[in-house]
């Protein structure tokens, strides 16, 4: 099933940011978001996970099958890398850790409290979280942030045997992940707020 | 950019515009009619009233102490329903008008409990009693507060708008469930409405008429009130949109 | 004029007073920032217009 | 669901003793009372159950603020509400986490604190049985109130002026229960509201507090 | 300085009404304590000047979580601490702030809530002064609680178990004159450690505060 | 004044995470540390920003001189932009913040709550901040993160401005910043840790 956005508007505090964008993700395809800070990005990733409602257009074939990852990791600094895992996969109803551990380096650190991870190792739990939902759809919000280059790569072969298998990814990045993946540049979608001012019901009346 | 169907309706009135149009012709005469009855009542109490055999001249509170404990309660009643307006309907006007006559509902809990207690003193020897009536009276004003902090709190002004109105409604059960609670809890110990006029017994007409003109007034009073800070907030939320368009311009 | 309030002439005046405060002071506060936001959205509106 | 309540418990155990603080607070407001007000034991016991049951609203306050704020702000509310789980089953989870970890503890230990305040003897059953009525609903209303006041800064304190006036009836109701029980008083009536109130919140509140958290993940 | 202290009100002030809010907490306090009680005049005149000690104190304390923990989590402290700032003055700057939104706004709000207490008459004079003479011990030991706490998740309560008891001796005291102003007693003893209190945490405790802080900033 | 590192060993969570490691950062010169996730440059930064102490060596040339930009910018979200950097100037006590402003192309947004911004205006931010304390020394922990192109460019003038006028800059990072700059890589200096056994004084009874 494809992941379908038609014509959408999304809004931030009131103020429409992006418009008019459309695009398909077919399974077994990756799409790499680009644009420059504050064009809406993460917006659109909320957007499409469900998180906001977008101002008009519709989201289609998101409704639970969308893993997103957002910058915050979610990551319990108490719990071991173990507990924080296991947790999502009970929560998913997916299989087993293991695999997520292996595939990401964390199976020395499994039993470590979250709270001492680097910052990179971090990331690399909040990335391991993926592969533990099931989900087909990831939405990633710069996911390779405070990456080494080996971690990259890693993160890479995540993503191309979730292809393989039939998933799709939505990145949005600055940063060359080396995959072989169509890009999208948003800015071409920048709301023109004169002829936007629809967005806002409220403020509709005022014409 | 409103649909003609609706033009007809009631709810035409939620188009900020209109609000703001039809509102600015109806103020003037909003605040002389609340201007005139008010005197008007407060006067003919004041100065041409007999005292109560019994409370002396402590009678002529009732002309400000009934009508704002009336008010009191019935600007959480409009407020109640607006968010109901707002949540079902999502009219922006009606959530803002919520909004508006939060800190007018309050101020006027005040008054109650401010006269009530001044009223207190030489009556029941105290400024305050755990009284039921007077106990809820306070929750409500707290209720109030919570109310209106929260509206204070939050950035986003349909964020605020939804996250109020449930509160309001939530809070109307509660306060309803506090009433019950404290008529119960002091039951046994009802001391002060004892002491206080019975209205039946003591509300003649000379009383009754000067209290029916205060009350119309304090009700004129409250809706006047109520329209124009719901303008002013209307123009707030527009300033906030030009604002931000503007910035997003730049 | 001013009538006779006996011995609680104090209690009845200051709740008169308080009230009529009260009163007046919410009624300025409203017209005060009624006033201020109308200026503004009306500075903004013509502002808005004249930039395009 | 379980995977929740589990991960809320042990979060709670790991996290420097969730169980023992709530009940440590609760044991130092009781301490602290007869040092406020002095130590004449009548008065104390005259006032027993009413410091009692406000001592643990307090302690079930306090701990309110941190309910939903940490899976705000490390982003985990985000991922819950994209799972599997419908919002109301979190928000129902973590309130009866709350519970378990804050109004259980208090409920066993109220009877030890009585002591404390002069309770007169028939007043610990009593104590017992409409704490453990009434704290549920403590959890569900404070549950409610966290979602309110999530996405603010600061929100502990707001979170508190819209908590306290919700938690009147139930408070009336539980103090009421307890001190005519200490009496020997019929406590069915008040009982009755008790446990009324805290089944209505129980069966309700869970969908204002999941809409109101709904609007604040946005 | 006078940059942090102007900042840390403002962001008082901005974030909801820091002023209002530590307030409010106390009014709600304060109109609990006969639901739970009772309503009964005599017995509520007597535990009043305990119980507006006591819900100033809590009021004060609920605060307390946010004094450092914000500015931790967000890393303004590991920045301040590079700056060329002694981290006694932030300490104590952040301790004044506190004052000022809280502990400021109940000593002039205690009369007023004296009201709903039926305090005796002579009563509100001295508790308004224990409580100005009180209070920055209070915003003080509570600064060097929360720096003591910064580092942890779920601080909050455990904050509240470590200032408690250091408040002790303050609240013994303060009480104890706002009691005996309130009957009329001989005020001056306790008067007179109580404002020893609050000069000597003022005078020593910023330097505890700092050097728990600078251990905890590792 | 340089700034000199010799024989440093550092520790985090107790455990000797780097060892022996030594550098000198003379004025006018910037140096990139680089290294896997989890080997210690974060821990390396905040010891010579005199966060936590050497578990042996010496930092010298740090005192005071060092402005320190880590993960966490600091930013109050209820705070405008210009509010925020204004109170870090004048904590400080250096001068105005319209430079700063300009050097991050922060000018427009100089009005809006911090909170409102996205996450790499809220980077930039956090960068002008080291414009306005005036401090030689910048000891920045990967600062480019969630920056767009354009963003990177504006920050590698401000670091070569920087150098230019006489300060230096110690930047730990994963990405290439464009800059001219002599690199260390620390993966050489890893602890050893059955040798480093005596770093831990209370280990160290034990012999
Ligand atoms: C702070 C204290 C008080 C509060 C909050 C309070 C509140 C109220 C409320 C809610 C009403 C009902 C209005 C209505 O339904 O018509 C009321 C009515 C009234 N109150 Fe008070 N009251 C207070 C003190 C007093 C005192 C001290 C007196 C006189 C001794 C008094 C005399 C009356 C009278 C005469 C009425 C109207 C007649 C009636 O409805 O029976 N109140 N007050
Ligand atoms: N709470 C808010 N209120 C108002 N405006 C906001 C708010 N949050 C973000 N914005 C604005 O909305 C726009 C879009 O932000 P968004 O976070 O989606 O950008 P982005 O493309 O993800 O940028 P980045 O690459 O920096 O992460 C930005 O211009 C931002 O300033
Ligand atoms: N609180 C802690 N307790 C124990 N070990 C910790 C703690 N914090 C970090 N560590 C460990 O110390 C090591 C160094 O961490 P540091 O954050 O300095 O790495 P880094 O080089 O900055 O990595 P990254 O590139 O991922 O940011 C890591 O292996 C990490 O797991
Ligand atoms: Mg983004
Ligand atoms: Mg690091």
């Amino acid at each position: 099933m494809d992941l379908t956005v038609s014509d959408l508007t999304i809004a931030r505090g009131g103020v429409p940011v992006l418009a008019g964008l459309g695009f398909v993700l077919e399974p077994g395809h990756a799409l790499i978001l680009r644009g420059p800070n504050g064009i809406g990005k993460t917006t659109l990733l909320r957007t499409i996970a469900g998180l906001q409602p977008p101002v008009s257009g519709r989201v289609t074939g998101a409704e639970d099958r969308i893993a997103y990852a957002a910058h915050a990791d979610g990551i319990k600094p108490t719990l071991s890398v173990a507990e924080n895992l296991r947790f999502w996969a009970r929560v998913f109803g997916a299989g087993g850790i293991q695999p997520a551990l292996e595939a990401f380096d964390l199976t020395g650190l499994s039993g470590r409290p979250a709270g001492s991870l680097s910052a990179g190792q971090k990331r690399r739990l909040g990335l391991a979280r993926l592969l533990v939902t099931g989900r087909p759809v990831w939405v990633l919000d710069e996911p390779t942030v405070s990456l080494d280059t080996r971690a990259v790569a890693m993160f890479a072969d995540a993503i191309r045997a979730h292809l393989a298998w039939g998933g799709s990814a939505l990145i949005a990045t600055h940063i060359d992940l080396g995959l072989e993946a169509e890009v999208l540049d948003v800015s071409p979608f920048r709301a023109d707020l004169a002829q936007a001012a629809g967005a806002d019901a409220f403020d509709e009346a005022f014409g | 950019m409103t649909q003609p169907a609706m033009n007809s309706s009631l709810w035409s009135y939620a188009n900020p515009r209109k609000f703001l149009a039809t509102t600015e012709r109806l103020m003037p005469f909003l605040w002389t009619a609340a201007l005139i009855c008010l005197v008007t009542g407060l006067v003919w109490g004041f100065f041409f009233t007999p005292d109560d055999y019994r409370q002396g001249s402590t009678v002529k509170i009732i002309y400000l102490h009934v009508p704002s404990a009336l008010m009191a309660i019935n600007a959480w009643m409009m407020m109640l329903v607006a968010s109901l307006i707002w949540l079902v309907r999502r009219h922006h006007v009606s959530a803002l008008a919520a909004r508006a006559a939060g800190p007018v509902g309050a101020v006027m809990t005040v008054i109650a409990l401010v006269t009530g207690a001044i009223w207190g003193q030489p009556m029941w020897g105290t400024w305050w009693a755990w009284d039921p009536r007077l106990t809820s009276f306070l929750i409500l004003f707290l209720f109030y507060l919570g109310y209106i902090a929260l509206w204070e709190a939050i950035e986003d002004p349909d964020t605020a708008a939804d996250l109020t109105g449930v509160l309001c409604l939530v809070g109307s059960v509660f306060a309803l469930l506090s009433r019950y609670a404290v008529n119960f809890w002091n039951q046994g110990l009802h001391q002060g409405a004892s002491l206080s006029m019975d209205a039946e017994e003591n509300v003649a007409d000379v009383f009754y008429l000067p209290l029916l003109v205060c009350i119309a007034g304090f009700v004129l009073l409250f809706i006047a009130l109520v329209f124009y800070r719901t303008g002013t907030e209307i123009r707030a939320r527009r300033i906030r949109a030009l604002q931000a368009r503007e910035r997003a311009g730049a | 004029m001013m009538p006779d309030l006996g011995k609680y002439a104090d209690t009845v005046l200051s709740a008169y007073a308080a009230s009529i405060l009260l009163l007046a002071a919410l009624v300025a506060l409203s017209l005060w920032r009624g006033r201020r936001l109308r200026r503004d959205m009306q500075d903004m509106e013509q502002r808005m217009r004249r930039d395009g | 669901m379980i995977a929740l309540l589990l991960r809320d418990l042990r979060l709670a155990v790991r996290a420097g003793g969730g169980f023992g603080l709530g009940l440590a607070f609760f044991l130092i407001v009781t301490v602290m009372v007869p040092l406020a007000v002095g130590p004449q034991p009548a008065l104390l016991a005259s006032i027993a159950p009413g410091v009692l049951w406000l001592g643990a609203l307090l302690a079930c306050l306090l701990s309110l603020d941190r309910l939903l704020a940490l899976d705000w702000e490390d982003g985990s509310l985000d991922l819950l509400a994209t799972a599997p789980l419908p919002l109301e089953a979190v928000v129902t989870i973590k309130a009866l986490a709350h519970w378990i970890t804050t109004g259980l503890p208090l409920v066993l230990a109220a009877p030890a604190l009585g002591v404390l305040l002069n309770l007169p003897g028939p007043g610990y059953l009593w104590l017992v049985i409409s704490l453990a009525a009434g704290t549920p609903a403590l959890s569900v209303i404070g549950t409610f109130g966290a979602a309110l006041t999530v996405g603010l800064k600061r929100g502990g304190l707001l979170l508190s002026l819209l908590v306290l006036p919700l938690y009147v009836p139930t408070l009336i109701f539980g103090a009421e229960v307890a001190r005519r029980g200490a009496v020997g008083m019929d406590t069915a009536t008040p009982l009755l509201m008790l446990v009324g109130i805290s089944a209505g919140a129980l069966a309700l509140l869970p969908f204002a507090s999941a809409a109101v958290l709904r609007v604040n993940l946005r």
